[in-house]
């Protein structure tokens, strides 16, 4: 009876994140959405510990856990900058991961060896998918913060070796199936598991990373279903399948942002380290000191602002605001264009100039402001180099070659905020630099900014005043 | 697991895949980063799993595993609403009147 | 029916609806009687439960009943599909050229 | 073993009338959603024609009332007209609730006395809500084909009756679930649904009956799910839950264009026969010949044409096409405003006008058209009436106050056609058809339409060779 209770309580839980997810479809409801998340993640937790054959010794260490994952987790959601969201979601899709892993292999321990071969198999996916996420995105986040090189490092026949561990992980499953008994394959099952999960991510390049952690998040979602087959929880096989369809989606959506299909994600080791492209012939490069950039720009009538991962590196998204906000003044027409792949996750622009109070409806798609550009007096471009590209356009051998760009070399003028002329993620050369008609202005996105912002409204003053 | 509880399970992950495939679908570039922040949190459902498995103290063995399991998925709960939580925050629609003219820098 | 299977049930009718209202409200105005046409066929689907009763003969009275129903369901499925497809065939996207100049009157 | 496989098909078939519904979403993709649904619907068929247990005399009468149905389905599809639709889906409401009902009643037969509580209470609900949409969608269908009074029937107690009514089925089922044996029930039970079926609808007039319709489909859909609960089947339930949300989308939907709540037309009696209306002055009317409508057409620079159900019940839709080609070869802009209730059934002069290969995407909503009024030349209203009534936006006692309408007044002039001054099916005058800047010509809409096609053709004719 309490178990049926517990059950229908799920049933409002899986509701509930359905909704929750629904509701993200618009800003004006996503808060909603996130409260319909919450109640029911609030209430499944409620009800499954009123689950029949729990302990009081049981029910302290549950506390104790809890506290301490509340502990970690509450500063790690609250503390960690927006510029490192990718490590950060990388990084929970291996606490995530690992979780489920570990329930999988103690469900195993616990019923072994009165287990049918469906829920076998089930449970042996589970295992591999689960530990394979974690040591898999421990090292997507590794790349992203930079801890780990971010070059693909490729070595002979890596993918005959990727395959023979793959091979060798499901022969044990399958070998499982026919003799549930055999507790000694599992750590086995393990060990290959984790080594699948480094060997799948140390050739693919930092650049790819995002794409890649959308996937595990994907075969996250995979498990955590799997695992609610073998429990028999509805409930967890619902908020898998939303999972694994989110990364799935959102995968699709990146990939097809930079035009790559994800076979080449996957085993295509993209951005490997390149000879200094020939296509672009290293020209005079024109660079511009602050002052000379702010009269520009104050003399243009519209201007068009196009962040990417040099601003985020450089937490100059205040900055940029305030920037703006002078130009308006000043009463040129600013925008904001943002390329989907911009920064390293999807999304990743619009959190940042989100935080820095920039409203939403300002910011532009690539599909919106492409055909402006043409119109445009002066781009802005502020930290970014491969949305800008265009290489992507005509260079067939680039590796970024059919990914759609921001078309800024189309605008009268260009200004190019950054330190270098050092590559960006993709580590190529991008010609725009070369440009004619591009200004380089040196220097961090935050200090330029920053010392642009003075200028355009300093200069009002004195006028105005 | 009986031949007809897979059944129902797959009846259930369809119906599920094909929600999620429909409702996301709709989700806002805008809205990506909070959406994985969000996904993140409620994948960490797999807690009600670790909850049993910690809470029946069946072996020493399915105790550490399943403490270890229930801080993960707590991290990961807790961690993941905060989050969206906090970039949901920071989306605005329009500019407040005092904002465009500069009387606030928008630092939060 | 035991307990269990009435919560799957629910689970399952809770998805599909949730499905329905999702798929459904994406339908345009346009297709609107279409649709009718289409979830009425659909509906039909009760069609699997009368067979099995007509087919298994359980006593007079089933035979009866079921054969009715058998009937009931198979005229809806049959006219269903052939009134979605007559009328799906008619939606056109854009004249072809010669329409325009009255050459075809557009008569079926 | 074979069971299980029978379930596995039936999952695909689920899967298949989730993507039929899911491709209805864009005409491109419909037809590839209708063919979803058969597959899914054949395949269902097949799997349950392999059923263990089925006898040899047993198929021979599936096979006897396949064919019988399709005797019956295959001229009812391919002759009823579109101008009787609504009727015609009545009328398989009630086929297809009719069957649901026995297959409840029969497998109650079968298994009685061993039910369970929850089993016997949805079993019961199930066949009370399938003979009441039975008799109340023959009702309906009764009333849309006219062969009962269109008018609402009220008497004294009505409310009270029907509530006593379906407090004795309530009851029933009550008893029922705790004697699950007390078979003589049934018959008892079945008969107030039937009853209450007729009395729900009795007092409903006919310009709810579209309404009512699509509420009626979504109870068959709630029964059909009922019954999917009953005998444990899945699809029956995914196919229910589909059918449900549907029927209650559209009743919401058609509410919502005609600004009405669904207690409203459930219980409002909406319709009744009014005196006739003192806010309209039966001014002077000025009527027109189709020759000099034609000529008024052909110097129009704009012409909107709103067709209403008068359009239908006349099968005018091709020479309505061919009048619109007429005017366009003159020079004249031709558009199509379609109200969101014209007609009897949602879309139905979207159906329509594409029989008569009018494209798609030169018909236009309400929305979308309502502003463009004011720069009208001329609107011709064809057998529209109460969508075009202006009394919807001022006139409070009216009964169709607060429903969006078509606003033709705005136009510089307005001809209607239609064969008298009667009312339209709300059943109240229309002030438009006073107003100074309107023109009546009177006559059936088809032949009316047809001599206008000619004279504005003709007259070209003889100008242009
Ligand atoms: N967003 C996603 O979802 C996603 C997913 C997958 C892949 N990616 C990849 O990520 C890349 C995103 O392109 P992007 O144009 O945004 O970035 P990018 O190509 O990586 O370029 C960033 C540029 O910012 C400059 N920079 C770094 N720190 C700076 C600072 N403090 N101040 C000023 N400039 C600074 C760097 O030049 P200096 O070193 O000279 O300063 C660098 O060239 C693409 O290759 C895309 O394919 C993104
Ligand atoms: N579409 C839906 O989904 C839906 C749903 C619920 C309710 N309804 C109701 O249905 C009504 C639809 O409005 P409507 O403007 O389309 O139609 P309407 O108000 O019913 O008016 C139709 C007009 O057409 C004229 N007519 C009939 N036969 C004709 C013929 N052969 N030739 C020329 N004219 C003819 C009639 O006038 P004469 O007799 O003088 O010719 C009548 O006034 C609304 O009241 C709406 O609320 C529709």
């Amino acid at each position: 009876m309490r178990q049926h209770v517990i059950e229908l309580v799920y049933l409002v839980a899986a509701i509930g994140f359905v909704l929750s997810l629904k509701w993200m479809s618009s800003p004006p409801t996503a808060r909603r959405g996130l409260l319909a998340g919450e109640i029911g993640f609030g209430l499944a937790i409620a009800a499954t510990l009123a689950t029949p054959g729990i302990t009081g010794t049981g029910y302290a260490y549950i506390a104790a856990a809890l506290f301490i994952g509340a502990a970690i987790g509450v500063p790690l959601g609250l503390l960690v900058p927006m510029t490192a969201m990718p490590q950060r979601i990388a990084l929970s899709h291996a606490f995530g991961a690992l979780a489920a892993a570990l329930v999988g292999t103690t469900e195993y321990y616990l019923t072994q060896p009165a287990i049918g071969k469906f829920t076998m198999g089930v449970l042996g996916a589970e295992i591999l998918l689960g530990f394979l996420v974690f040591t898999g995105s421990l090292m997507a986040a590794g790349k992203l913060q930079e801890l780990l090189p971010q070059r693909p490092i490729t070595y002979p026949a890596q993918n005959a070796i990727n395959f023979a561990i793959f091979g060798a992980a499901c022969a044990i499953i399958i070998a499982l199936i026919f003799t549930p008994g055999s507790a000694a394959l599992i750590p086995v099952l393990i060990v290959l598991a984790l080594a699948f999960g480094v060997l799948l991510i140390v050739p693919i390049g930092g650049a790819d990373m995002p794409t890649v952690i959308a996937l595990l998040n994907s075969y996250a979602g995979l498990s955590g279903a799997a695992l609610g087959f073998v429990l028999d929880n509805k409930l967890l096989i619902v908020a898998g399948a939303l999972d694994g369809t989110s990364g799935l989606i959102l995968s699709i959506i990146m990939c097809r942002a930079m035009n790559r299909s994800f076979r080449n994600v996957l085993f295509g080791a993209f951005g490997q380290l390149q000879e200094p492209d020939e296509g672009v012939e290293a020209g005079n490069v024109r660079s511009a000191s602050t002052d000379e950039a702010a009269e520009l720009l104050k003399l243009a009538r519209n201007v068009v602002i196009v962040p990417g991962y040099g601003m985020a590196v450089a937490q100059a998204q205040h900055k940029v605001r305030e920037l703006a906000d002078a130009l308006a003044r000043e009463g040129v027409d600013v925008k904001f264009a943002i390329h989907p792949v911009a920064g390293r996750m999807p999304g990743h622009m619009n959190v940042l100039l989100a935080e820095a109070n920039v409203p939403y409806d300002q910011l532009l798609d690539m599909d919106e402001i492409n055909p402006d550009f043409p119109q445009t007096d002066v781009v802005l471009v502020l930290g970014a180099n491969d949305v800008v590209n265009p290489a992507a356009r005509h260079n067939r051998g680039s590796p970024i070659y059919g990914m759609p760009i921001l078309e800024v070399d189309k605008a009268q003028c260009v200004m190019v905020v950054k330190r270098s002329m050092r590559a960006g993620f993709a580590g190529i050369e991008n010609e725009l630099f070369y440009d004619p008609k591009t200004l380089m202005v040196f220097g961090d996105a935050k200090a330029v900014v920053s010392e642009l912002g003075a200028e355009v409204s300093g200069v009002k003053d004195s006028i105005g005043i | 697991m009986s031949t007809e509880t897979i059944i129902t399970s797959l009846f259930i992950f369809a119906l599920a895949g094909l929600l999620g495939l429909e409702v996301i679908r709709r989700v806002p570039k805008l809205l990506h980063t909070p959406l994985m922040a969000l996904t993140n949190a409620l994948s960490a459902i797999a807690l009600v799993g670790s909850i049993v498995i910690l809470g029946r103290q069946e072996s020493t063995y399915a105790t550490i595993l399943g403490f270890i399991a229930v801080v993960c998925s707590t991290i990961n709960v807790v961690g993941g609403f905060l989050i969206t939580d906090k970039m949901l925050r920071m989306f605005r629609r329009r500019p407040d009147p005092g904002a465009v003219n500069g009387r606030r820098d928008g630092r939060p």
